[in-house]
């Protein structure tokens, strides 16, 4: 819905594609643009066209409609290996048969740069990502990690005009996860590159991106920052997939009236949704609503409520004044911290 | 990149076989040019006594030989997947058989065979007396009886199974090992890990291999039957179809006819094969495989 | 081998290692003893009357039989051209039955369906009715009484079935490592000879020993196509042996362990590589 | 994708210039002449010699052996040559075998170059034999021996047990009562070799050799006035049910089910009849010339032959083997004059010398090479006494299958002691189909 603005000239402009797999469209009219330089970080659920969008730009899959830009030139029709591209994938690809040293040289090789630059060049990628010492191992004798550095010095070694990544943290284990996230922002603010990232997974999209474009069945639901991303989701759908907990949705005319002033547009058939830190509880005229069940998270606790018309709603306390169980406690919500969205198409209303 | 194999699968084989088929509708002999004869030589074959035992041996053969080689390939392969003292060169020593080539071996068995000075039965008579075995019973006629030639030719033919031992070594390798762990978890016995886990884990490739058995076993009774009986004891004890089409087609110049016997051949192999796919796709079906 | 036990022992401990033992004892006692009977029996004296007990090492130990072998036989002239032939059709099979797997393996599941199903008719066309129409073949092309028509089942990999390990083998690695080659700008033939070949060694290797095998035993081929007698393969040769009498075994076993010796060899030193498969992904066919 | 490409058309380019190579050399009449042959090792050696020989005697005459180790692998040979279109120039065949190819037209007859010819005159041979290759009445093949069966024995051993030797005129009694003396256990002892006595009387020695084949029944049904098919030119049937016929096959079947003086199927099949003949553990072996080749290396014993016993006339069954031309043939003059030199005096001169051969030259076989006495046997002439009493099988198309049909039937006779009516019920049969199916010349 969001009206891209699209440069041709862009680091990598999506055109109107749509593409097929086994006779399913999986991407629909697709249009998007990522700046030179920019990290974009695709974000949506399983299903949602994400690594399908990505091998379209690395033309391992071929659209049905549409243009695919890569650095000002319309690549669409040039084979996967024409549009210097390079590529993690979730599972690394790595070659077995091949050294570190020999898997991060390959791209070289197989374009006949000399060896002993091909070997200059791979040595530097792996010191980029921190892998030099595992240069005359095999894919077989490294951990997780260290395979995913690989990959990733295997994509820097080409110096592409974009780096394709599909979901190359999924694998790791959550403290290397949280690592590598740091380092592989740190390692594009270094190359200022052009970089597509996939995931599913919201916190990372958070963190990595300059921006985030939310995929929903094939299609782009809303491109921002991180920040508008989370302030001002576009849709009932990004707003409920971006947050943990997810944002507690209720009817507009229901169990709960927010405080303060309404905004406008209040008119038809709305939803309003509130993040479970916006949740207040002990307000005199909130709605009523008993405790289910309590979850401590450190210093914050997550109450699980369920209101006298039966809607579920969480709210974020302090641990230290958090509810008990079968508690009847009152529940309100100011209108600033509200987000409405049209019932019927799910979009934002308003401001 | 396909060209090379593409000219040789359609000229070698295919363009061949498809020109010997249509001689099955012919009277020819090698000679003069064949005449259309429909299905003259079909038959003619129903009647012939010859063809219905060569027809019957080629299917005992397959129905007691295909079974043993690949039992006894999955036994090794189950036995042997795994390093402990000997597995090494046993699993080498399984193998040689399989190696040597097929004249060879039909020479060497030949010999080992040899009712009165092959070690076979010289080792069987060890201990009796007068040409007897220790049991007093009279040691296998292997070329003169006709169930001890039979079972000779099976016999023969069960060593070289090296092949179909390869494949499923390789492929009890390559089952993943946690749900052996799992299995181990629920205290199952060596019985139940086999039958509910290596046994269904494995099907796919042990379908493919009796498939493959199936066909070939028309193709191992040959030399055998060809070097060390030559089709008897008397009358056609050991007469395989495979015999049999070579004799009718190039000793006795009845081309023709033996293409209808080479036709009725691929059909019923092609009926099995057919079969047995779809009893396997019932248990794969089953198993949810 | 690797070290990688795939899961836990059914039979535990030390128990289940003598049973595995005992069983690789059993085999090499079943398998072995008909070798070393070829090689003693090849040692006996021949024309001797036979010996009524059985010998495991001939008394007298003789190499006359190697010796009529060689004369009577021709077999050192057959070993040259059998030599020759495996040396030109081994390396052409296993290069055309790789190139095919590899292709068929990258082509659209419909088209690969097709070839896949003719390789499998192929299979089941018997030896016996491919000879005259070949010979016709070979006779207009002009290449009957040369070792060609020995060499030309390498045009179709020896035999159908090593095309199709060669896919399933070929079609069994992880996609994204194509994918990866492909963003590299490979041509097919590059990621067949960079990527996909050094993963299917294994494969490989057993093929090559099993095109070795066959093409060193091919016997009815050189029996139809091949006059002149410069030209005898060992199998031909062998077979004009086997016309001897019964108690001239130690000529034909000589024979038959000049020519096994090779093919023993080959399927040695090639067992090492297809038993040895420690990289994950280069799984042996599925 | 450059590769592939460059490997089909070099693949192409070898289809073609070898199609090429192949035409221009199919067409071109130079070249050797090919012959097909087949035979045990000493045999081939033989044709081998004649080659050299020829080569020598002729210049520039090239002629290449194509060796098949049996008569199966040579019809094969034949068979798939001819159906290809490239058949060798000649082969060399026996009487029982080529009625198939003469039916089919595939041999030329000879009788047009016969009678240009300065070299081969038909009055030189002995008439059994080319009559025995005249098909239709045109003379197709030219001989090369007059060979038949005769009885070795092992003079040594008879000299030690005391028993008179074979001679000629005697009868198939004598012979079985001879076999019956010659059955010796290890001490030396006569023992009767049949299974009933248990295997503890298992002979060392076995009186008498002989293959329970259809050609060996023959010529003692001829002896005894009868006949082993209906009609000699135009066979119908096989017609050993006569009372002569019965007596002949039950006679041989006695040999091992009530005399056991022929081995067993399981000692025939451990050690054939040549060998336990040259082993010395054989008295007598009823056999064609051919044995001789072989025997001629005994140096433990000494041995001899004897015409074969009689039942009132003394008859001989004809082994004969021709040179034969193809129809097809390229080289056919070049092919020709070889065939002149082997069967003239001088080629069956190097042949008979191997000793495997009756020559079918009169000239030849009446002259010292034959009757060498320098080389067993002695009795050399037994072969050339036997040639006037020679009687023929039947040549028709299907002869190769009616043998191997009542091999079988006769084997399980002899060795099994299948019931004498259902082996003449089961000889005669099976091969109605085969003679109903046969050409006939």
């Amino acid at each position: 819905m969001s009206d891209v603005d699209l440069t041709h000239d862009a680091g990598l402009t999506l055109d109107g594609v749509s593409a097929a797999y086994r006779g399913v469209t999986v991407l629909q009219q697709l249009r998007l643009t990522v700046a030179r330089g920019e990290l974009l970080v695709v974000l949506g659920p399983s299903g949602a066209g994400k690594s399908t969008l990505l091998r379209v730009v690395a033309g391992l899959e071929p659209v049905t409609t549409g243009r695919v830009w890569i650095a000002g030139r319309d690549v669409t029709a040039d084979r996967p290996g024409r549009r210097n591209v390079s590529m993690v994938f979730q599972s690394y690809a790595l070659f077995p048969h091949l050294t570190v040293a020999e898997n991060i040289a390959f791209g070289l090789v197989v374009r006949d740069v000399p060896k002993v630059a091909a070997r200059e060049r791979a040595r530097t990628a792996a010191e980029q990502v921190g892998a030099a010492h595992l240069l005359g191992r095999r894919p077989g004798q490294l951990s997780g990690g260290e395979r995913q550095r690989v990959a990733l010095a295997r994509a820097l070694v080409r110096e592409p005009d974009v780096f394709l990544l599909d979901e190359p943290l999924s694998n790791l284990d959550l403290a290397l996860r949280v690592q590598m996230r740091a380092e592989l922002r740190a390692l594009h603010d270094r190359l200022g590159a052009t970089m597509a990232h996939v995931t599913h997974d919201q916190t990372e999209a958070l963190v990595l991106a300059d921006r985030i474009a939310v995929l929903r069945d094939g299609r782009v639901e809303q491109v921002g920052t991180p920040d508008e991303i989370w302030h001002t989701p576009a849709s009932r759908f990004v707003a409920g997939f971006v947050g943990s907990p997810a944002m507690n949705v209720l009817p507009g005319s229901g169990p709960i009236q927010p405080s303060g002033a309404p905004p406008a547009g209040m008119a038809g058939e709305r939803e309003i949704g509130f993040r479970p830190e916006a949740v207040v509880l002990g307000e005199p005229d909130g709605a009523a609503a008993t405790v289910d069940r309590v979850e401590v998270v450190g210093t914050d606790a997550y109450a699980y409520l369920t209101l006298r018309a039966g809607n579920p709603v969480v709210a974020r306390v302090p641990a230290a004044h958090r509810p008990a169980r079968g508690d009847a406690v009152r529940v309100g919500v100011h209108w600033a911290d509200t987000h409405v969205f049209d019932a019927t198409t799910g979009l934002r209303c308003a401001a | 990149m396909l060209a090379p194999y593409l000219v040789g699968l359609v000229g070698l084989v295919l363009l061949p076989a498809a020109v010997t088929l249509a001689l099955a509708f012919t009277e020819y002999d090698l000679v003069n040019p064949p005449s259309w004869a429909g299905l003259a030589n079909v038959s003619e074959l129903v009647t012939d006594p010859v063809f219905r035992v060569a027809l019957t041996n080629s299917l005992v053969f397959a129905l007691v030989a295909v079974p043993l080689r690949v039992l006894l390939a999955l036994g090794l392969a189950l036995l042997l997947h795994r390093r402990s003292f000997g597995s090494r060169p046993a699993r080498v020593a399984a193998l040689l058989p399989t190696a040597v080539p097929e004249i060879a071996y039909g020479l060497l068995w030949l010999w080992l065979f040899n009712p009165l000075y092959g070690p076979i039965n010289q080792l069987l008579r060890v201990g009796g007396e007068n040409g007897l075995t220790m049991l007093g019973r009279t040691p296998p006629q292997w070329l003169t009886d006709p169930t001890d030639a039979r079972a000779a030719i099976i016999l023969m033919s069960v060593f070289t199974m090296g092949e179909t031992f390869v494949v499923l070594l390789a492929a009890r390798r390559a089952l993943p090992a946690d749900v052996y762990e799992v299995a181990a978890l629920e205290d199952a016995t060596g019985w139940d890990v086999f039958r509910r886990v290596t046994l269904p884990l494995m099907a796919p490739v042990l379908a493919l291999l009796v498939v493959r058995d199936l066909i070939a076993s028309l193709h191992f009774s040959f030399v055998p039957a060809f070097v060390v009986t030559d089709g008897g004891p008397p009358p056609y004890a050991t007469t395989y179809l495979s015999l049999f089409i070579y004799r009718t087609g190039f000793e006795y110049l009845r081309y023709g006819y033996a293409a209808a016997a080479t036709l009725v051949m691929m059909l019923l192999t092609v009926a099995a094969v057919v079969l047995q796919w779809r009893l396997f796709r019932r248990y794969r079906a089953f198993y949810r495989l | 081998m690797g070290g990688r036990a795939s899961g836990p022992p059914p039979l535990s401990g030390r128990i289940g290692r003598i049973w595995r033992a005992l069983g690789s004892l059993f085999v090499l006692l079943v398998f072995v003893p008909p070798l070393l009977l070829l090689v003693s029996g090849s040692l006996t004296e021949p024309g001797l009357p036979p010996s009524p007990t059985p010998q495991v090492i001939p008394d007298p130990v003789s190499t006359a039989g190697y010796r009529q072998a060689l004369a009577v036989g021709g077999v050192l002239r057959a070993a040259l051209n059998s030599l020759l032939v495996a040396v030109v059709a081994v390396p052409l099979s296993v290069l055309v039955a790789a190139l095919a797997g590899f292709a068929l393996a990258r082509l659209a599941p419909r088209r690969a369906a097709l070839i896949v199903v003719a390789s499998l008719v192929a299979l089941m066309v018997p030896a016996t009715a491919l000879l005259v129409p070949r010979f016709a073949i070979f006779r207009v092309l002009g290449l009957t009484d040369t070792l060609v028509p020995l060499i030309a089942p390498a045009l179709l990999g020896t035999s159908p079935l090593y095309v199709l390990v060669y896919y399933l083998a070929f079609r069994a690695l992880p996609r994204d490592l194509y994918d990866a080659c492909l963003v590299e700008d490979m041509t097919p033939m590059g990621i067949w000879w960079r990527f996909a070949l050094p993963m299917v060694r294994p494969v490989t290797a057993a093929i090559t020993a099993l095109t070795f095998v066959f093409t060193w035993s091919n016997f009815l081929d050189p029996l139809i196509y091949v006059y002149d007698r410069d030209l005898f393969t060992l199998p031909l040769a062998l077979r004009s042996l086997s016309v001897l009498d019964p108690t001239n075994f130690p000529v034909f076993l000589a024979g038959a362990v000049l020519a096994t010796g090779p093919a023993v060899l080959v399927f040695g030193l090639a067992q090492r590589r297809f038993f040895h498969h420690d990289d994950q992904t280069g799984r042996n066919r599925p | 994708m450059r590769r592939p490409k460059a490997l089909l058309a070099a693949l192409l380019a070898t289809v073609l210039l070898g199609s090429g190579c192949g035409s221009g050399s199919g067409a071109a009449a130079d070249g050797p002449v090919r012959l097909l042959v087949f035979g045990a090792p000493e045999e081939l050696a033989a044709y081998r010699t004649l080659i050299e020989a020829y080569g020598q005697a002729r210049p520039g005459n090239e002629v290449q052996l194509i060796e098949a180790s049996d008569r199966k692998d040579l019809l094969a040979r034949l068979a798939t040559s001819v159906a290809g279109g490239a058949p060798p120039d000649l082969f060399l065949m026996n009487y029982r075998f080529y009625g198939q190819f003469a039916a089919k037209n595939v041999v030329e007859p000879l009788d047009e170059r016969i009678a240009a010819s300065e070299k081969v005159d038909p009055a030189d041979y002995y008439p059994v034999a080319m009559e025995a290759f005249s098909w239709g009445g045109k003379q197709l093949c030219l001989p090369q021996n007059v060979s038949s069966l005769a009885v070795y024995y092992n003079r040594t051993l008879f000299a030690k047990y005391q028993v008179p030797e074979p001679k000629a005129g005697w009868t198939w009694n004598d012979m079985v009562g001879t076999a019956i003396a010659m059955t010796r256990d290890d001490r030396g002892v006569v023992v009767k070799g049949t299974e009933s006595e248990g295997a503890a009387a298992r002979p060392a020695v076995h009186g008498l050799g002989i293959e329970p084949s259809i050609i060996r029944v023959a010529p003692f049904t001829w002896s005894a006035g009868g006949e082993i098919v209906d009609d000699p030119d135009r066979p119908t049937r096989l017609t050993l049910d006569t009372p002569i016929g019965r007596e002949a096959l039950k006679n041989l079947v006695d040999l091992r089910q009530a005399y056991g003086v022929v081995p067993t199927d399981e000692e025939v099949e451990a050690e054939d009849d040549e060998s336990r003949f040259a082993n010395g553990r054989l008295a007598m072996l009823m056999s064609s010339r051919r044995s001789t080749t072989t025997f001629r290396s005994i140096t433990d014993f000494e041995w001899d032959v004897a015409p074969l016993p009689v039942y009132q006339d003394q008859v001989g069954v004809l082994h004969s083997d021709a040179y034969c031309m193809t129809r097809g043939a390229k080289r056919k003059d070049a092919a020709w004059r070889f065939l002149e030199f082997a069967i003239s005096a001088e080629g069956q001169q190097i042949i008979a010398a191997t000793g495997r051969t009756v020559p079918s030259h009169v000239g030849v076989s009446q002259s010292p090479v034959f009757l060498d006495s320098a080389q067993p046997p002695r009795n050399a002439t037994v072969f050339l006494d036997t040639i006037p009493t020679l009687r023929t099988l039947p040549t028709i198309s299907t002869w190769p299958e009616v043998e191997d049909v009542t091999a079988g039937i006769l084997e399980n006779a002899l060795y099994r002691g299948d019931r004498l009516d259902e082996v003449i019920r089961a000889l005669d049969e099976q091969t109605r189909p085969l003679f109903a199916r046969g050409e006939h010349g």
